[in-house]
């Protein structure tokens, strides 16, 4: 048992991550010794995770509304307008540690967080996507890591019923101590059936709906109450498990109890739970909040005040109720099997008071547990702006059709079949394009063929080398994944990922992302309607590469319009929209196959109004159905563009180089903004007049056909072969210690 | 076709059922819940794949005792056609009105992917509008798929036509015994399968494969 | 009462997770497996205080749901009081 | 040898399994039963004829596959010969 009157020692409020002139703020606010549970409040209010507040400086900086954003950052998610009085609800969250921890339920719960928060305000969501990073291939517990992973993010997300229809793979040393999970889930509502979190009305009933709370994840706790509690025999696991089954019976009440008329602000408790859930309502609302932890149902006996504030039980949500619906709601809830309890009233006093057993648990300012979280300019410091690689000092391959094979069989570009089959990709009945290519394709359920894409995207090599430009790129290659299947680029959601910000080289990686993120979706009309920070990615005093994931989406009139990747007909014209210049500082080729680990040159750089050009064209011919497969050109570069088209389509083409450069900078340099087409052949010189009339450079490289890649009449490069390594990699990586 | 779909907590590709019946038979089925006693007059029963009660202790077996069931095992023995997909022919063999089990995917894991099917026996109220030997292109999504039955019993159904629908050669997915995909009751009006042919029946689908397995019954019931 | 079921398949009835154990034990290097079966162990606790009553309770629970009679076994262990 | 191992999860983890079996379980009628847990039991045939040595095998098969210790128990139970 954690008593409420305990000494605040100063281990204790380290313990509690709160610096001492965090901890002297306090006192300063309430004008005495918290108690136990007031200082688990504030540990929880005021980390990182919920008051951003290394972040929240430069997060203002980012552009967030435009003429389709309804609802932007400072929700549970991000609403946009989608026209036909619909609209698009999507986040995208990080679970790292916990996904170290325990890779499978650390997954799992966060692909349940970010659903939650979808739902939460209304929609039914209809879309998952996943961006992971783990560690290098070699490390022992990699293959630990991944098979957990994707078992997690699978497993609930096929219970749950939502198709898991992208993502992306990393590895990188650096991630050897600190996997990234970062989940993207978006939703469909009404537009004028949005539900928010802000608290409405004095004395009226809050409601605790779904799970039970148990002491999952009571982080700040677990060395407290190891303390406190020596007669426990076995320490307490922290680790949250995910119910998705659970999960699904909540999204169903909610969305009937939302249609029933009876909320009047909804909220999920996601990281410490209660607290901030309560505390966001109601400051949001100008209310106090009583809660009355008597009535809370629990999973365990004996759970304190603290341990009730600060358990981080999954499938969890707090409600204000019109209480003249009460019966109708809890008759909700009692049919789908799932708790429903009035756990406290609003109040007029901007106090946050809890009870229990009679006794006041709590009883602090509400508006200042949130406003008056510290706030961190941090010292930073931006590297310096790295020079451009001389490509001359590469290498070229013995053979390129090796080099080829090579590449596509590396960790970061073999084919994640093995990672996206175990996702259920179909169920809904709605997914145009799945996993495999530039972005997915979901029909909006109930339209004839109204469609979103899909995309998740960041290259944290380059963020590395210059996180401005990185910044920029993982912005333009959104645009450009969405461009590339004939979808409107609407609006995106970040998954910000660094190592710890008191460093000041760190902190310059942040801030340098966050300007190349502004920047590009100011120029791109791209704004960024939620996001997630995740700060201390780091082991043994060493960060992760900058990872800022951007998650995007875009709206297609017609599915029916829409592009793949792969190659359909033989004889058709293959044409690259965009410049050849052989960009190699950070490429793949330089990384991977010419030793270049340590490469500290210049990535590729972006021109945003180019890259709209580019776009906005591509776009144009795809509706018009004037092309018949469309990939952008990113990773591993031209050559890497054409061969997985041709293996998505199972066919060879001719290719000739009709260029300066070295073959090998013509093949694998990553310049931005480029894009590859097929049309039939009689077609391709329009297309080229087309693009050219619009400003943008545009050659026809080859002709698709045969069952053999040809590369300037070199030796033939069997696509199947091509495609066995492709494929290869990662099921022999991980079929080498099998897992249960 | 009047036909109904039922719903458990966890269903989760009655959806799916739904909309696919309504598309091919003209007509919305009746959703129907699993606390109900009773169904309506339809002329097809079906259970749609998804993870009841979360698929917890066994695939389907809390489903199978769901307040629902005994109608369904009622209307089967009237003659109504009944049809398992997925979790609905793990609920449907836990009922015991298809006989084995499915079991964990060999391989342990969950798989979603297109294989091809091969109509082992166009002679059913559920196949008949594909030829026999036809292969055809149809999604799995599922974690326990791997069919088992005894020796008696696969004899049994081999012997009498009653494996409808077998993976194609090479394309086994999850261990199942004999490629087995889908499996008939003895007297031919009750199959289960676990491949999805309600994700394969439009052109968003990129194929219409899945079509003639609900256009079979539709003839059938006519 | 608290009462300990094991439920376990029947011999002859395939079951993929003893294979794949047998198989990843191998691949971590543990030699001389020469076979697992995997089955469930189920603590239900019950507020029955008659030995021989909740005893034919958790009979009948097994046969009606925690089993599947057709291919598994189930042996119930009751804590003496 | 013949070894028996029960899996089963710490306490104060959620165990979603055992709630739904529990569910269930009133559902079917059965009164009274205030708590379900669901474990693994796993069935290991080893070649090792040695007790000590098995066990001290069984016990690193446990940590590194059978188990997962972060949320886990398990308890290793041996043929007597
Ligand atoms: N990097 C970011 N960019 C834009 N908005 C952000 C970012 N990080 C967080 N936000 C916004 O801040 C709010 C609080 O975020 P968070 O605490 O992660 O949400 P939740 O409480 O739903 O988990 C959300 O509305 C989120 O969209
Ligand atoms: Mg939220």
């Amino acid at each position: 048992m954690i008593r409420n009157d305990i000494e605040i020692t100063p281990e204790l409020i380290a313990e509690h991550g709160l610096k001492p002139d965090e901890y002297q703020r306090i006192l300063d606010l309430i004008g005495r010794e918290p108690t136990l549970t007031e200082l688990g409040i504030f540990s929880a209010m005021w980390n990182e995770h919920c008051s951003y507040k290394s972040s929240k400086k430069w997060l203002r900086t980012l552009p967030t509304t435009g003429e389709r954003v309804i609802c932007g950052p400072g929700e549970n998610a991000g609403v946009v307008d989608i026209g036909d009085g619909q609209a698009v609800i999507f986040k995208m969250e990080s679970h790292n540690h916990p996904s170290y921890i325990e890779p499978h339920q650390g997954a799992a719960t966060g692909v349940g967080g970010i659903l939650r928060d979808v739902f939460t305000m209304g929609a039914r969501p209809i879309a998952a996507l996943n961006a992971l990073r783990f560690g290098e291939p070699d490390h022992p517990r990699t293959r630990h890591v991944v098979s957990g992973v994707v078992a997690g993010v699978g497993g609930y997300g096929n219970s749950f019923g939502v198709p898991t229809v992208g993502g992306e793979v990393n590895f990188d040393p650096s991630y050897n101590g600190n996997c990234l999970v970062n989940a993207f889930a978006a939703g469909l509502a009404d537009a004028d059936k949005i539900f928010y979190s802000e608290a409405k009305g004095v004395g009226l009933p809050i409601v605790y709906l779904g799970s039970k709370t148990g002491r999952d994840g009571i982080h700040g706790a677990t060395m407290a109450s190891a303390e406190f509690d020596q007669d426990t025999e076995e320490k307490r696991p922290t680790v949250q498990i995910g119910d998705p089954f659970s999960e699904k019976l909540l999204l169903e009440a909610c969305l009937e109890l939302m249609a029933s008329g009876a909320v009047i602000a909804i909220q999920d408790m996601g990281a410490a739970g209660l607290t901030c859930s309560a505390v966001e309502m109601g400051a949001k609302g100008n209310l106090g909040v009583d809660l009355n932890l008597d009535a809370v149902p629990c999973r365990e006996e004996g759970m304190t005040a603290y341990e009730m504030m600060l358990s981080e039980s999954q499938e969890r949500m707090l409600m204000v109720l019109d209480p003249a619906l009460e019966e109708e709601a809890k008759a909700i809830f009692l049919k789908w099997d799932l708790d429903f309890a009035i756990v406290g009233t609003t109040t007029d006093d901007l106090r946050f008071r809890v009870h229990q057993h009679g006794d006041v648990m709590a009883d602090l300012p509400i508006k200042e547990l949130g406003d008056e979280a510290p706030e961190y300019d941090r010292p930073w410091e931006a590297a310096p702006k790295p020079a451009a690689l001389d490509p001359s000092s590469l290498p070229a391959p013995n053979d390129i059709g090796k080099a080829l094979e090579k590449m596509l069989a590396l960790p970061d570009m073999c084919s994640r079949r093995w990672v996206w089959e175990q996702y259920d990709h179909l169920i809904q009945g709605n997914t145009s394009v799945g996993p495999g290519g530039d972005a997915a394709v979901v029909r909006v359920d109930g339209t004839e063929k109204k469609g979103l894409a899909f995309t998740v995207d960041v290259t944290p090599r380059y963020c590395a080398a210059d996180p401005f430009e990185g910044g920029k790129q993982a912005v333009a290659e959104c645009w450009r994944n969405l461009s590339a299947v004939g979808a409107e680029p609407l609006a995106v959601t970040d998954n910000l990922n660094f190592g710890n910000p008191e460093k000041p080289d760190i902190m310059g990686q942040f801030v340098g992302c966050i300007k190349g993120i502004g920047e590009a979706c100011r120029e791109l009309d791209f704004p960024v309607v939620s996001g997630n920070v995740s700060l201390y990615n780091e082991t043994n005093g060493k960060g992760i590469l900058p990872t800022p994931a951007i998650g995007a989406v875009g709206l297609l009139p017609d599915v029916t319009a829409r592009a793949t990747i792969a190659f359909k007909a033989g004889n058709e014209a293959i044409v690259v929209l965009g410049e050849t210049k052989g960009h190699l500082g950070q490429s793949i080729y330089h990384r991977d196959l010419a030793d270049g680990r340590d490469d500290a040159s210049a990535p590729p750089p972006v021109d945003l109004a180019l890259e709209r050009r580019h776009g906005d064209f591509v776009r144009e011919e795809i509706r018009a159905r004037r092309v018949t497969a469309v990939h952008d050109v990113s990773d591993g570069g031209l050559l890497v563009a054409i061969a997985e088209m041709a293996m998505a389509g199972n066919m060879g083409a001719e290719l000739t180089a009709k260029t300066d450069l070295a073959l090998h900078a013509w093949a694998f340099g990553e310049d931005q903004g480029r894009y590859v087409l097929t049309a039939p052949a009689a077609e391709a010189d329009a297309l080229i007049a087309r693009a050219q009339k619009a400003g943008i450079p545009a050659e026809r490289v080859g002709t698709t056909g045969t069952h053999e890649l040809t590369l300037d009449g070199g030796t033939p490069i069997s696509v199947a072969g091509l495609k066995a390594a492709h494929e290869g990699w990662l099921p022999t990586y991980m079929a080498a210690a099998p897992e249960l | 076709m009047k036909s109904a779909v039922i719903v458990f907590p966890g269903s989760n590709r009655e959806r799916d059922m739904l909309n696919a019946l309504e598309m091919i038979s003209g007509t919305r089925p009746a959703a129907v819940w699993h606390a109900d006693s009773e169904l309506p007059d339809v002329d097809l029963v079906v259970v749609p794949g998804g993870f009841s009660y979360g698929d917890y202790l066994r695939t389907g077996a809390i489903a199978a005792r769901a307040h629902i069931m005994p109608a369904v095992a009622k209307a089967a023995e009237r003659g109504v056609r009944v049809l398992g997909v997925c979790n609905g022919f793990q609920i449907l063999c836990e009922t015991g009105l298809l006989p084995g089990v499915l079991m964990r995917n060999a391989d342990l894991k969950f798989v979603c992917r297109e294989v091809m099917l091969e109509t082992a026996n166009a002679d059913t109220d559920f196949t008949r509008k594909y030829a026999q030997g036809q292969v055809w292109r149809c999604p799995v999504a599922h974690g326990e798929g791997n069919y088992f039955a005894d020796e008696a019993t696969i004899e049994r159904l081999e012997g009498e036509g009653r494996v409808g629908l077998r993976y194609a050669k090479g394309d086994n997915p999850n261990g199942s015994i004999n490629d087995i995909a889908g499996i008939l009751n003895e007297r031919g009006n009750v199959f289960g399968m676990m491949p999805h042919p309600e994700n394969m029946i439009e052109e968003l689908n990129g194929c219409t494969d899945g079509r003639a397995l609900f256009e079979s019954v539709l003839e059938a019931v006519a | 009462m608290k009462a300990r079921i094991k439920v376990t398949l029947k011999n002859g009835v395939l079951d993929p997770q003893g294979k794949a154990i047998q198989h990843a034990l191998g691949a971590l290097g543990f030699d001389g497996v020469e076979g697992v079966r995997q089955g469930k162990f189920i603590e239900v606790e019950l507020a029955e205080t008659d030995k021989a009553k909740a005893e034919a309770a958790l009979d009948e629970m097994c046969r009606q749901l925690l089993a599947n009679t057709v291919i598994e076994n189930y042996a119930i262990e009751l804590d003496e009081k």
